[in-house]
């Protein structure tokens, strides 16, 4: 694994690159940055119990049961507070607005009145009646929490989704939802020279390739009915459409192997494209980041 | 291809004799370096030098037109050095078959040779059989009269001394890859042999073929993965148009033409269906009156009836014994027989020999209908070089097709890959695909005959054409399934060897050929591509799924493999007579004591060990095994190495007949033949290069690849440069017998010269892309240098072989 | 002073003034617009002429008018700055401009280091102009030729710079009542006599 | 075990409802410039479809991308699906643009040379099917042979050949190889040959 | 912290290159370069040399080693983008100029046609365009790079002869080729002008290669140009005008002293 200091260089280039080449988007962007800079701090420092002991059932797996599934998503001990604290600080400097909702956030879990693990307990089954009760002692929109409790997730199962990717490696994987934590994708690449597609998943950071011609979230294979837009003279920014179940997925062409991609800075400086899309009808197949503070 | 193009990754050693496959297979060529990576050895046999040879371990240069001497030779070193593989020749060979004791061989010649009509009467090439009619056999291999005896005693002859002497090839370089190759006779180690044009142009082509295939069985190459005998052809779906036979001599799925021997349908069928009595061999081609019924039915539709013998008489039947290929077709428009032709994405005015003698019969056709997305040398031919446009009579039309991605459709390439294509764009304007092109003409035909009517308007009438989709255009689906078959009745089929039964209805698609029926229940347009439907109607050839349980590249669930889907044939011979994989590393099938697993096995019978229901496994040859004794060929059971029609040398090294006895001399004035004569000294071979594509009618159009080869040249040795005062890139004059061609002289080092019978014979090469429509300044066809002869079982021209004289222009 | 001191001599004629100014415009214009070239700070000269493409094709033509005025230049003033026996004396004492000294040989037309400039600029400029030609189709050369033909040409602008500015100095504040020689053409008596009495003596011998 | 498909991780809240949190802002002129884009159409909607090249018989797959609006190709590129080539073309593959209608050799109307005619002109289909069945009948009827010398029926005519192609789909293979037979042609061969 | 800047290597593995020259296609189709008629001069490399047009180019080059035995060698020559390049130094306008990537791109807008760059080049690469006035040189598909895809050549290859990558990845992948390949094998590239970011991998001596200088380095004219003569101009000029004036306010002007009577 490259070192921390080289993955939070890169981070910071492509920040840079992308407010260049989109300057529309360079504030949710900047806005956002501290926060995905923190949590690649976090994930790399981060040390979860229980790492040796997840199991995998081969024919369940190729029968499209993720790793989550057939394992715990997260252990009582899993250090939710900590984690939520220190997002805290990037939360500040992205979105001082909400100043205050962080503070009370903190104090609250500080007081033990926001008690995490409840949350994480059932995930990801509902846990909207918690939520919505966090939101009254938050006095904000009940989006809030929901993004705060969606980002600790993201950390703690991003660092465990190191460990499950060692298990997948050699199995082949045909479905359009994440293999390890079963969550549907938030944005693609396609590989320049071989053109392999790539999916990114927004909950654990984890990338794993699917058919060209086919739909991720119906699977229909149909060529007449699947569509494609891509942006005059910005040829790398495009969106797949499916005409049956009518959702949407922003891809990014023609990005070499070896090139510095990151594919959450890429979601964020796309987010036009996203709102063309859904202005077209169709539906993201899962709630894009900034839809939180649009 | 037995294989197919993945599978030469698994080869252990990899002969490419015949190919330049670097060249004209880039992608044949990747996997053939995968292999090289593994640590393979890749060894290029060719009269040239060529970038394939540039990538390989060693190049061995021959003269055009030995490779069966070559390859006679390495029979001869694996016989006497006992480098076979036993268990494999004795089980799945015919070569312990004794042979009947009438067969002889002498000088050059097999028994029932009859000179004037240049043919065999093949009645000593039998075995001798037993009381209940099975060849009798000694699995010792030792009696005289066995055919691996003949066969040891007809290639001793082929020492490495006259060998050498007849190729050119060093007795080192002979030994070299005899040894490497030979050194695939092992259970644990795979050998493949890539060839293409470069075998097939040739008078004894087939025979050439045959020999490596029995190499191969000798060997235990075949059936295995990494073994087989591949041929890289040249065109997109030529592996399509020949399994649909547009062929002279074969209807849809390779059966037998109708001639004039077999008056109906009964004779017809007793005739080609071939009968054997050892129960243990499959011999499915028994099956063969339920394939030419169901085509039948699939032609002529309800028209067909069992009263009418399906139709039988309304299709023409052709004269026995007598040939329609490109060549006589050419020949006999020269004479101004035929009046009218249909070119339909082709250019023979570049592609095929004689191009004089092409040219001039184009003019004396009534009409021509040409069908391509380029303008060519073919459409074009009135206004060609040396032909007055006002002489000319001929009526022509030049109707604009669409390209590939211009219809939807399948194609396979030439390792049996059935795959599906989709329609991207309309074509452009007027173009059509020749699908509707020819719904069109025949649309319009079946008018003027049902107004007009006239002989045997039968046959046009009943044909069955409603392959139209609602809008009236080419609907390739709706041929798709005509192709894989029908039930035309509601009927039980019952599994022999399981017994279980399973119900189909009127209507519904047939899943495999094995289901057909010859009494007119079951339709099928070409029985070897039946099951690329399943009866529900899914369409395996767009199947797209990547899984390849055993790793080695089969990939089952890509696209469709005709037959039913079986990756690698004859591949019950990987296995021994039990059914144990003779390689475990490279495991393509296993019996597993009730079925086998892996690869679709050559049909569900238990392997040769179970002697009640076992079967051998060349379950497509009449006795089951793979023939070292091949009495098929027209000229000899065993291969034997004939000079070129025209060769540098007077006399065969080998015996008495200087060329193949069997093959078919035409005789128009414009087909001379100069052999070993002083005025065409240097021997010469025609090929093509990476930037063109066969005649250059697609290519020339394209100005990048254009410009990386412009000209036409011929590639010649330094030292023969040097002897006739040539340099590098003068204009030369290149003459034949039969033509002359002005070109560039490449002086290279790739060319050497070579020693045979003690003289020393000149090679040089031409590529044959070019012609004079396009570029205008770019010389003319090639083949104005190459002879009309062909090949004695399959007519395929001669351009590999013949003679030239080169001067400075 | 007597008008005899103050009477001016006619030390050039129009011709040599006009070819003198040719030269050195030419020169001046070729040496600026080089160094705009050579260096990126300066690239404010050829961006003033309208960019670098423009000051390229100026450069050249000046560069030729330079070439042509060096030629004639040079058969003009060939004869009077041939080396004589006693400019090696001259230059010993540093032509009494760097330490004062008394044993200055009389001086012809022109002193030695008059001549020695003469000299270096037809010597260099001869090599520019060559130079600068090869430079001017640079891909018909042998490469060896055509590089070192960049370099020489940078080379003989340093020398041709440096001279020019000692040209420059002693032309004008350097040796006061000289610049009137290339505007008028005439200097004072007493300028004859102090840089060329021996012309001086010839010439009033000849006009006797 | 149906993983819920939509709003997996939108724990709550509607989708895509700009309104609630505008205070941000952030969103404001990504949307700005999303309209500009939209107004301006500069978003172009293509489709991809799946194909095989027409070069050598390797069988390498091929990706179209064909503009929605025009129709045409734009883009041809390796299939990453595909076993036999994963993604990659050989030069010729991958100057396959050039045979779609961009090349402008490429034939585009149905032309015509009347005999001893120097040039070719423009027709129309129809005049074209029309002259060549009325060609295609009388060639066929003057020379049919019902019986030959010996008598035996062969009912074949040897006066129309057909040459052609490996060029082309299976279906037209077929298709061509059963009909040009019902008319009794013998003559009939193509590259496979060659 | 020293800024990690991301630089590339192109590396071209003559050893598995079979001189299908789909690199060179499909450098002309990326870059839009037309092509040019050409003629068949006795070899398949056709056009024969680089070119305005032509920016990358297969040299096919028949050889006998010294043990005699014959073997065809293909070398994709163009731009080998040194870290220490003669053109860039001997460029006068700045248009050929080093950036990220280790890419030497060149600015055609501002190139005066002066073409210092084709004499001073080691590889002898760049080309002069008569009618344009400009030099055209393979740019290591710059826009391309920053846009996070590989060069349209390294896209285009299908043996795997070319791959690009990260420097120091790339460089001990070669390494590792060469020490499997053995024999005679040999990297070219990271041992001069401060190391190419285009490197081989030659299966023979570079000596034996046509047109591939066995040590190339920054020419010594270049040197003595842009490190002696180009700052020595100025110095030169400026001190002796400080001389000058030095002389001028010690010395004083040379007076013209009235000749009296009788004084020498």
């Amino acid at each position: 694994m490259k070192d921390i200091e080289d993955i939070l260089q890169k981070l910071e280039r492509l920040a840079a690159r992308a407010m260049e080449r989109n300057p529309h988007s360079a504030g949710v962007v900047s806005a956002f940055r501290p926060l995905i800079m923190a949590r690649a701090r976090l994930v790399d420092s981060l040390d979860l119990a229980g790492r040796g002991e997840f199991t995998l059932d081969e024919n369940l797996f190729r029968q499209g049961i993720p790793v989550a599934r057939q394992n715990a998503w997260f252990r009582e001990d899993d250090p939710f507070a900590p984690v939520a604290l220190s997002l805290i600080s990037p939360l500040k400097t992205g979105f001082p607005d909400l100043n205050s909702t962080w503070e009370r956030f903190t104090g609250l879990i500080d007081g033990k009145k926001i008690v995490l693990p409840d949350f994480f307990r059932s995930y990801p089954a509902g846990g909207d009646d918690l939520l919505a009760s966090w939101a009254q002692l938050l006095e904000a929109d009940v989006r809030i929490p929901a993004f705060l409790a969606s980002s600790v997730a993201r950390v703690i199962l991003e660092r465990r989704a190191l460990d499950w990717a060692g298990l997948v490696q050699d199995f082949e994987w045909e479905k359009g939802y994440c293999p390890l934590c079963g969550s549907p994708p938030n944005i693609s690449r396609h590989l320049e020279g071989t053109g392999q597609r790539w999916l990114h998943c927004p909950q654990c950071n984890h990338e794993w390739r699917f058919r060209r011609v086919v739909c991720p979230c119906c699977e229909n294979d149909d060529q007449k009915t699947m569509s494609y837009f891509t942006i005059d003279e910005k040829e790398q920014e495009s969106a797949f459409g499916c005409e049956m179940c009518k959702s949407y997925l922003v891809t990014v062409l023609k990005v070499s192997g070896t090139a510095e991609f990151d594919p959450d800075i890429a979601a964020l400086s796309l987010s036009h494209i996203d709102i063309i899309m859904q202005e077209k009808g169709y539906l993201p197949m899962v709630q894009p980041e900034w839809s939180t503070f649009a | 291809m037995t294989n197919h193009y993945i599978d030469l990754k698994n080869a252990d050693v990899i002969l490419i004799m015949g190919s330049n496959a670097a060249e004209h297979h880039p992608m044949a060529f990747k996997w053939i370096l995968r292999a090289k990576e593994k640590g393979a050895q890749i060894i290029h046999v060719d009269p040239r030098y060529t970038r394939t040879s540039a990538r390989c371990d060693y190049h061995v240069p021959l003269r055009s037109g030995t490779d069966i001497a070559f390859l006679g030779g390495m029979i001869n070193y694996i016989a006497s050095n006992d480098k076979f593989f036993h268990d494999y020749v004795v089980n799945y060979t015919n070569a312990p078959f004794l042979v009947n004791p009438d067969f002889q061989f002498n000088d050059g010649l097999f028994s029932g040779y009859n000179p004037e009509k240049r043919k065999y009467d093949k009645a000593t090439w039998t075995f001798q059989m037993d009381a209940n009619g099975v060849p009798m056999k000694d699995f010792t291999l030792q009696d005289p009269r066995c055919v691996f005896q003949l066969m040891k005693q007809h290639y001793s002859r082929y020492t490495l001394d006259k060998v050498s002497s007849i190729t050119g090839v060093s007795k080192e370089n002979l030994l070299k890859v005899y040894e490497a190759y030979a050194s695939t006779g092992v259970p644990d180690k795979a050998g493949t042999e890539c060839y293409a044009l470069g075998w097939t142009h040739h008078t004894t082509g087939s025979q050439i073929i045959r020999t490596m295939s029995m190499i191969q069985l000798l060997l235990g190459n075949m059936g295995i993965a990494g073994g087989g005998v591949n041929a890289l052809r040249g065109e997109p779906n030529v592996q399509g148009s020949t399994d649909h036979c547009i062929l002279y001599g074969n209807l849809p799925g390779y059966l037998k033409m109708l001639n004039t021997s077999c008056p109906d349908l009964k004779t017809y069928l007793e005739h080609y269906t071939p009968k054997c009595n050892d129960p243990q061999s499959a011999n499915f081609y028994i099956n063969y009156p339920k394939f030419t019924v169901s085509f039948l039915k699939a032609m002529y539709g309800d028209a067909a009836t069992p009263e009418n013998e399906f139709g039988y008489n309304w299709l023409p039947k052709l004269d026995d014994g007598k040939h329609y290929s490109l060549m006589h077709l050419f020949d006999k428009m020269y004479e101004g027989k035929i009046k009218g032709l249909f070119s339909y994405g082709t250019d023979p005015a570049v592609s095929s020999p004689n191009s004089g003698k092409v040219r001039k019969a184009l003019e004396k056709l009534d009409f021509l209908v040409s069908a391509n997305i380029f303008d060519n040398e073919t459409c074009s031919f009135w206004h060609g070089p040396g032909v007055d446009p006002t002489q000319v009579k001929t009526e022509c039309f030049l109707l604009p097709a669409a390209a590939t991605m211009e219809k939807e459709g399948s194609q396979s390439n030439s390792g049996r890959w059935v795959q599906w294509k989709y329609k991207a764009v309309n074509p452009p304007e007027d173009a059509l695909a020749i699908g509707d092109i020819q719904i069109r003409i025949m649309d319009t035909i079946k008018a003027l005959y049902a107004k007009e009517g006239g002989p045997n308007a039968e046959s046009i009438l009943n044909l069955k054409w409603d392959y139209k989709d609602g809008k009236g255009n080419f609907d390739a689906l709706k041929v798709a399934k005509q192709i894989n078959g029908y039930w035309l009745a509601d009927s039980t089929y019952e599994d022999k060897l399981t017994g279980a039964t399973k119900d189909f209805k009127k209507g519904e698609l047939v899943p495999s050929f094995g289901m057909l029926r010859d009494d007119g229940t079951t339709s099928c347009g070409n029985w070897i591509m039946s099951g690329s439907f399943d009866e529900k109607g899914l369409n395996k050839m767009a199947k797209r799924e990547k899984d390849d349980p055993t790793g080695l590249g089969l990939y089952p669930n890509w696209a469709y493999c005709w037959p039913v889907n079986r990756r690698i044939i004859y591949n019950r011979a990987s296995c021994d007579v039990n059914g144990k994989p003779y390689n475990p590393k490279r495991k393509i099938l296993a019996w597993t004591g009730d079925k086998w697993v892996g690869d679709v096995p050559d049909g569900p019978w238990p392997p040769q060990a179970d002697k009640e229901k076992g079967k051998y496994p060349f379950i497509m040859k009449q006795d089951g095994v793979g023939s070292l004794f091949g009495p098929g060929m027209v000229e000899g059971p065993f291969p034997e190495h004939y000079e070129p029609l025209e060769g540098p040398l007077a006399k065969n090294p080998l015996s008495n007949q200087l060329i193949n006895p069997t093959i078919e001399i035409f005789k128009s004035e414009l087909d001379t033949v100069a052999n070993a004569s002083e005025k065409f000294p240097y021997v010469c071979t025609t090929y093509s290069c990476t930037e063109h594509w066969c005649s250059g009618a697609l290519t020339r159009w394209q100005a990048w690849l254009l410009e990386m080869q412009p000209e036409l040249y011929v590639e010649i040795g330094e030292q023969l440069a040097r002897d006739l005062r040539i340099g590098n890139a003068d204009w030369v004059h290149v003459s034949s017998a039969r033509g002359r061609v002005k070109c560039r002289a490449m002086v290279t080092k790739r060319f050497v010269p070579f020693k045979v019978e003690g003289k020393t014979v000149h090679q040089v090469g031409l590529p044959f892309n070019y012609g004079w429509l396009y570029p205008e300044d770019g010389s003319d066809s090639t083949n104005f240098l190459t002879p009309t002869v062909g090949d004695a079982n399959t007519f395929c021209p001669e351009y590999k072989a013949f003679m030239v004289n080169v001067e400075r222009a | 002073m007597s008008n005899h001191s103050a009477e001016m001599i006619k030390v050039t004629d129009g011709i040599e003034r006009i070819a003198h100014w040719i030269l050195a415009a030419t020169c001046l214009f070729c040496l600026l617009t080089g160094l705009g070239f050579m260096f990126h700070s300066w690239s404010g000269i050829p961006n003033m002429l309208g960019g670098y493409y423009a000051a390229l094709w100026m450069h050249i033509f000046s560069g030729l008018a330079f070439a042509a005025s060096l030629i004639y230049g040079f058969f003009m003033w060939k004869k009077d700055c041939a080396f004589e026996a006693d400019d090696a004396k001259w230059i010993l004492n540093g032509g009494g401009y760097l330490w004062p000294t008394t044993n200055l040989p009389p001086v012809y037309k022109y002193n030695a280091g008059q001549k020695a400039f003469f000299w270096c600029i037809v010597a260099f400029g001869a090599l520019i102009v060559l130079t600068g030609l090869v430079m001017w189709n640079a891909d018909s050369f042998a490469h060896v030729v055509a590089r070192w033909a960049f370099t020489l040409h940078a080379m003989s602008a340093m020398v041709i710079g440096s001279f020019f500015v000692v040209h420059f100095y002693l032309g004008t504040i350097g040796n006061p009542g000289t610049v009137s020689a290339m505007f008028t053409g005439k200097c004072s008596k007493a300028w004859c006599q102090t840089h060329c009495p021996r012309w001086l003596e010839e010439k009033e011998k000849k006009v006797a | 075990m149906e993983i819920t498909r939509r709003g997996f991780l939108a724990l709550s809240g509607a989708v895509g409802s700009q309104a609630a949190l505008g205070a941000f802002g952030l969103m404001g002129p990504v949307k700005a410039y999303a309209d500009e884009l939209s107004k301006a159409n500069k978003v172009k909607a293509s489709k991809q479809y799946t194909t095989v090249c027409a070069y050598c018989s390797c069988g390498c797959g091929l990706i179209c991308s064909v503009d929605y609006m025009t129709g045409k190709i734009f883009n041809i590129e390796g299939d990453p699906e595909n076993p036999i080539n994963e993604g990659s073309l050989c030069a010729k593959g991958a100057g396959f643009f050039d045979l779609t209608e961009a090349n402008k050799h490429r034939l585009r109307k149905v032309q015509y040379r009347a005999p001893y005619s120097d040039k070719w002109e423009e027709k129309d289909w129809d005049w074209a099917l029309n002259r060549i069945a009325r060609l295609t009948k009388d060639a066929r009827d003057k020379d049919f042979v019902v019986t030959n010398e010996k008598g035996e029926l062969v009912n074949r005519t040897e006066s129309v050949a057909h040459l052609g192609s490996s060029n082309i789909d299976n279906e037209e293979c077929w298709l061509i190889s059963m009909s040009v037979r019902s008319m009794g042609l013998v003559y009939i061969d193509h590259q496979a040959r060659v | 912290m020293k800024e990690h800047k991301m630089e590339y290597v192109k590396l071209i593995d003559t050893t598995l290159c079979t001189a299908c020259r789909g690199c060179q296609v499909a450098c002309k189709q990326w870059n839009e370069n037309p092509a040019s008629k050409t003629q068949n001069h006795g070899s398949y490399q056709n056009p024969q040399d680089l070119e305005w047009n032509t920016w990358t180019l297969i040299r096919f080059q028949e050889y006998t080693d010294t043990d005699g035995n014959f073997k065809w060698l293909f070398r994709k020559d163009g731009c080998m983008h040194c870290t220490d390049a003669a053109c860039v130094r001997a460029c006068p306008s700045g248009a050929l100029h080093h950036t990220d990537y280790g890419v030497v791109a060149h600015n055609r807008e501002i190139c005066i046609g002066c073409k210092a760059c084709t004499s001073a080049c080691p590889f002898d690469i760049p080309r002069y365009n008569k009618t344009t006035e400009k030099i055209y040189k393979c740019d290591l598909c710059y826009d391309r790079l920053k846009n996070g895809q590989p060069a349209a050549c390294v896209k285009a290859c299908i043996t795997g002869a070319i791959t690009m990558g990260e420097k120091e990845t790339m460089i001990k992948k070669a390494y590792d080729r060469v020490e499997k390949l053995g024999g005679k094998a040999v990297v070219y590239g990271d041992k001069f002008v401060g190391g190419t970011h285009v490197m081989y991998i030659l299966s023979e001596p570079p000596a034996v290669y046509d047109k591939l200088p066995v040590k190339p380095s920054v020419p010594m004219s270049v040197i003595l140009w842009k490190n002696l003569f180009k700052p020595f101009t100025l110095i030169g000029m400026g001190a002796i005008a400080g001389a000058a004036a030095l002389h001028y306010l010690i010395k004083g002007p040379h007076e013209v002293h009235e000749k009296k009577e009788g004084e020498e």
